[in-house]
């Protein structure tokens, strides 16, 4: 059975019946238990498993995710959420050096099964230091899973895969989709982590895009089909391991490619999918491959600029337009909220 | 060792002043919020006044001060400028970064403002740098590092007063303690018991913990420490207790919530640091009531100046995107 | 409160064979690194038996072990596969990470020996994770996080500090103070006078600095707080002083470089840890000199057997190159 | 004057001349002044300069970089150093949210001028914590430059350079350059900041490289000449901001690029150049670019998997000879020294 949910409900629910059938789940993070329960994510956990499995933690980054890693080293199953992927820039150390190479480096002596969620912050002035999206680090990482769910039911399922799987998962979630909405079943399943998958089937051309570009590449695409030409959109959602077979697969159909990343675009992941494709799908390539990505600056806090960082819908139409010589193009309306937020509900501050 | 001086008269208005600048300031922001032209994450100060109010008239102008999240004290009482902290908040380019940080990035080097970001304990070590500078180029400078008892759960703040200390650094560590770090309450983060002003004095330090509600006695042990930072005597830890009124992010009150009680917020109003001083003022006859309400006018039109400047600031430019990744 | 109980015989000798079999393993990877068989850094615990073989003498069979780059002594004294150590240093495929990790990743789950990294301080917190996750089992298991002096000055150390207390996990923190990290001597690290288990003490758990080349003294202070922590009683903090007599990293003396000076090394020879046990197990006629003897016998062989069996294993194969990367 | 020096003494004579002419220029770094001094790079400078320029420091990364930082900001120029990369893992968030972004986010009010030295292990079993190679992150961060000197000439060019420039500097330095010879001027000079150098010029491919792939690559590029193909090769040098122009001027020149990178492939900086080739180079590419980069694994201890890791001149011929077709190659002999060590006089153990 299938309801609408949101997507911190479909990561709420995820982390419930794994905490349910699995002993060895818990989740720890500054503000886990809190009335807020990361944007939503873990409220009622704690009155339903308990402060012993369901815990805040000082404000201590990487000393905290070390423990997290000792305890998954031993047989728990953590599940460590950090706020921003900013805050995580203190703990790279023992998520780089010790969770993602614990296995290989002690001949599978020691395993790390933990998740990590770290959250992308968008929008309302977050500025600098509060929207990176660095997933083109943790992608960079032998050792590391990572995965970026773009839609509620992959939230669920990919949390759910990221939980039972023996290796640190990064699972990075994009704050503008916390209340995007989408079809969630309630029994227990899962998303395989590596594999990408085919939103919207074209054959024109190919968008692969990861998180929240996803939203824009369907409208994108959508507009696209108005002027006659059929995109293909495809959700890289997982970054380590990456399923080359689905994205350059379609790209190998269509011929053209356009990446639309969150990170920045010098040195991101962007530019991977593109020397993926360039490497291996040389011939097929009918027009240079493209990055849409996030500018190469540090984020600035103000509406008016932050809202030139981020490639949207336009873009993309305007992208395939370029690479299919095409002219008459059909471009998204206007969006009737402003750019700085995900939707008119949002009214900040965080 | 603190010799207890008598506060001037001159003193206390200037206190009681800052603290009423901070307290109108933060006010009309929470007012304003609403509106949503401020568009940006806002970590209020109400309540902790007296700490800013306290430690600023502690310093001589050359000195450097950097700060963290709830800046916005800090700053004002320094005497930031207070139209560029207001577009700021607005999002304008006449903003301390031309908008380009926001409320949790505020800076005004005129008065030694060095900074304040977001990163909790980040500018602990910053902070230390900055004095360790001053050291290297035989100032007489002495910086500041101001932030709240959680940052004090960080590793760099930990390495920040190693060093600090194994250098004699002229810094002074300016802790508030308001008890949440977020929402998260000190128990779940320290061990009971365990005064956060006692682990630091094993660094090796002197260190005090007092009423952070208290801008006199913050002011006289923070002149102490800064003196003692200025004549080459090393760092001082000062443990200020205090209490955030508001949401920790945010214009409104959020004590319905669940992770503290309308009765602890009732209770710290009672503390209010401002109603405290004013009795002084007046008890004592180093103010009337037509000076205090001279210094709410001025204030006010202080703000409401700033506010008026920042809505009518123009928003940056697109060219100002690409500017300044690079000195 | 350390009740003082006579070490029974069996204690003392197991204490001694245990230094010995360090001190003739560690000499003997010093006088084949020449060969230039080993080819993988190796940090020496010459001179620092007393620690490894006191606090592994405090502990139950299920109990967990962390160590860091220095991790010869830990891994030996808990009980850790000799061949296996020996062959991951050179390198073959028999070797406890299958030559993956060198001297530096030195690994034995069948004795609790959960790993040693060579990032310092990284094990400290990992350490406590698994102390969490006894707690959360229920399990009376005790871990050990052994670290250097250096190690303390990381922000982790602090952090995982702050958490064990808070949590009152059942871990024992053993820190192996030797003056130096690297060459850099502790007056470039921390403050002169400022212990480092009066620091550690701040945190609010039992802390004890004593000699860490008195094994007997090491192991009664390690049992006690082996056995708080088993009975729920929280962790505590030893200081074991002692001394590296080896070079930082590799296998030959450095007292001429100059950053200690050979006097300072010579009179840390003096307080070698092994003679000095060696004269009470003859003085108490715990052990005759042809025990001893019979005990140098067995550590030799034990060892010339683990190099015979390095030395032929073969290396792995190219197949094992991306084996493992993932669970 | 030219004479011949070592790589590390290029690095000394350049720290040298910098600290002489400009008093706000100070070293620090665990073990800077020990008598190693950082393998003979600082040697003698803390007698010259005396210990308040020439400093020591705690085993505090984070706080340590943090403090670097804060003299900056007031006017020093510290010269930072953590003996490998995998160390400064735990000073990323000093690096990355203050040092690089206080000039962008405090609209100018702020600048960090600093130089940060990442040594770069390999060989002699460094093993996984002890030999990444991390370069890709800081490329993908605006606000950091980023140079990976491959010479003596260039690593003092370079950091008198990277020590003026009034931005945090990221100086990568492989180990097995150290020891490396080449002619040095006495006089103090600059290489800039964001220029790629055409090492070796030829017509008909391009290897583009960084750091110690330049000499893997000149070896490759001397037998491809013995079979008649003339290889261009060009050092990177500077990998944030990138010299596009010198780099895909090469490209556009042979129609075949292989870039040789000392990092991982997978998200790597190699990546990065294959994109940028892909999407500006498109109609003049004749073959797919690849890429020569470390094994996606962390780095095993034992030279019988090390080995298997690291990219060769054999490698960089043979993928020369794919990309042009040609079969008749001239392969180098097998070095003489073991493949762990950078010549024969390298006895371990760092
Ligand atoms: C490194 C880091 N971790 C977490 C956060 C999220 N955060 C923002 S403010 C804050 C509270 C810190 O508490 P405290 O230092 O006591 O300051 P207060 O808000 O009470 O003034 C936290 C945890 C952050 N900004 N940086
Ligand atoms: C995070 C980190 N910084 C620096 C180093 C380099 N390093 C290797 S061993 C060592 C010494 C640490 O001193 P201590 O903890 O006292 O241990 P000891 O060598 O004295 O046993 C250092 C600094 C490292 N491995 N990891
Ligand atoms: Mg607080
Ligand atoms: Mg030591």
């Amino acid at each position: 059975m299938s309801r609408t949910l949101k997507y911190v409900e479909a990561i709420r629910e995820a982390l419930d019946v794994s905490m349910a059938k699995d002993p060895t789940v818990y989740l720890m993070g500054l503000g886990v238990p809190d009335p807020k329960g990361i944007f939503g994510s873990t409220l009622g956990l704690a009155d339903k498993y308990g402060p012993e499995r369901v815990m805040d933690m000082p404000t201590a980054e990487n000393g905290m995710t070390g423990i997290a890693v000792g305890s998954a080293l031993v047989g728990m199953r953590p599940v460590m959420c950090h706020q921003r992927v900013d805050f995580a820039l203190l703990a790279m150390e023992q998520i780089v050096n010790q969770a993602a190479k614990w296995h290989y480096m002690f001949a599978g002596k020691g395993r790390c099964p933990m998740v990590i969620r770290l959250i992308i912050g968008r929008g309302w002035g977050q500025g600098p230091q509060h929207s990176q999206s660095l997933q083109a680090w943790f992608a960079h990482v032998p050792g590391l899973k990572v995965v970026m769910p773009a839609t509620p039911y992959d939230a669920k399922g990919l949390m759910v895969s990221a939980i039972e799987d023996d290796n640190p998962v990064i699972y990075l979630e994009h704050r503008w989709l916390h209340n995007t909405f989408g079809p969630v079943p309630e029994d227990i399943y899962r998303v395989p982590l590596g594999k990408a998958r085919v939103v919207r089937p074209g054959k024109d051309i190919t968008f692969a895009v990861v998180s929240h570009m996803l939203v824009e590449a369907l409208q994108a695409a959508d507009c696209l089909a108005q002027a006659g030409i059929d995109a293909e959109v495809v959700d890289i959602r997982s970054l380590r391991p990456i399923d080359e077979d689905t994205i350059l697969g379609s790209v190998r159909k269509t011929g053209h490619l356009i990446v639309g990343d969150t990170g920045w675009k010098t040195g991101g992941f962007a530019g991977e999918i593109v020397a993926l494709a360039a490497e291996q799908c040389f011939d097929r390539l009918k027009s240079p491959p493209q990055r849409l990505a996030l500018a190469d600056v540090p984020t600035p806090s103000t509406p008016a600029l932050a809202k030139l960082c981020y490639p949207r819908a336009i873009d993309m139409v305007l992208a395939a337009g370029a690479a299919l010589g095409k002219k008459d193009l059909v471009l998204p309306p206007e969006p009737s909220t402003p750019l700085d937020v995900p939707d008119s509900r949002f009214t900040g501050p965080f | 060792m603190v010799i207890h001086r008598m506060p001037t008269p001159e003193l206390l208005r200037r206190l009681y002043l800052d603290m009423l600048r901070v307290r109108v300031v933060e006010e009309r922001i929470a007012a304003l919020y609403g509106e949503q032209e401020m568009r940006c994450p806002v970590h209020l100060s109400v309540g902790q006044e007296g700490v800013a109010a306290g430690v600023s008239a502690a310093l001589a102008p050359e000195d450097y001060v950097l700060s963290g999240h709830r800046a916005h004290a800090h700053y004002i009482a320094r005497g930031g400028n207070l139209r560029a902290m207001l577009a700021e908040l607005y999002g304008r380019v006449t903003g301390c970064c031309e908008g380009k940080g926001g409320s949790m990035h505020l800076v005004d080097p005129s008065v030694g403002f060095i900074g304040a970001v977001p990163i909790v304990g980040s500018t602990i070590p910053i902070a230390v740098g900055t004095a360790l500078a001053s050291r290297m180029r035989g100032e007489k400078r002495v910086t500041i590092a101001y932030f709240g008892e959680g940052a004090t759960e960080e590793g760099v703040y930990h390495e920040a007063m190693n060093y600090a200390v194994l250098r004699k650094l002229p810094v002074v560590f300016i802790c508030e303690n308001n008890f949440f770090s977020v929402y998260s309450p000190l128990s779940v983060r320290q061990p009971e018991g365990r005064e956060v002003y006692r682990l630091a004095a094993g660094y090796g330090l002197e260190t005090w913990k007092g009423d952070g509600n208290d801008a006199v006695a913050v002011q006289e042990r923070a002149a102490a420490a800064v003196d003692k930072a200025r004549a080459g005597g090393g760092p001082t830890f000062l443990e200020l207790v205090t209490y955030r009124w508001r949401e920790h992010c945010g214009p409104n009150y959020d004590n319905d919530i669940g992770y503290r009680t309308p009765a602890e917020f009732e209770e710290w109003k009672r503390r209010d640091p401002l109603p405290r001083l004013e009795r002084r003022l007046l008890d004592e006859a180093i103010a009337t009531r037509a000076d205090l309400d001279a210094m709410a006018t001025q204030v006010a039109a202080e703000c409401e100046d700033a506010v008026a400047f920042a809505k009518k600031s123009p928003f940056p430019g697109e060219e100002k995107l690409r500017e300044g990744v690079y000195a």
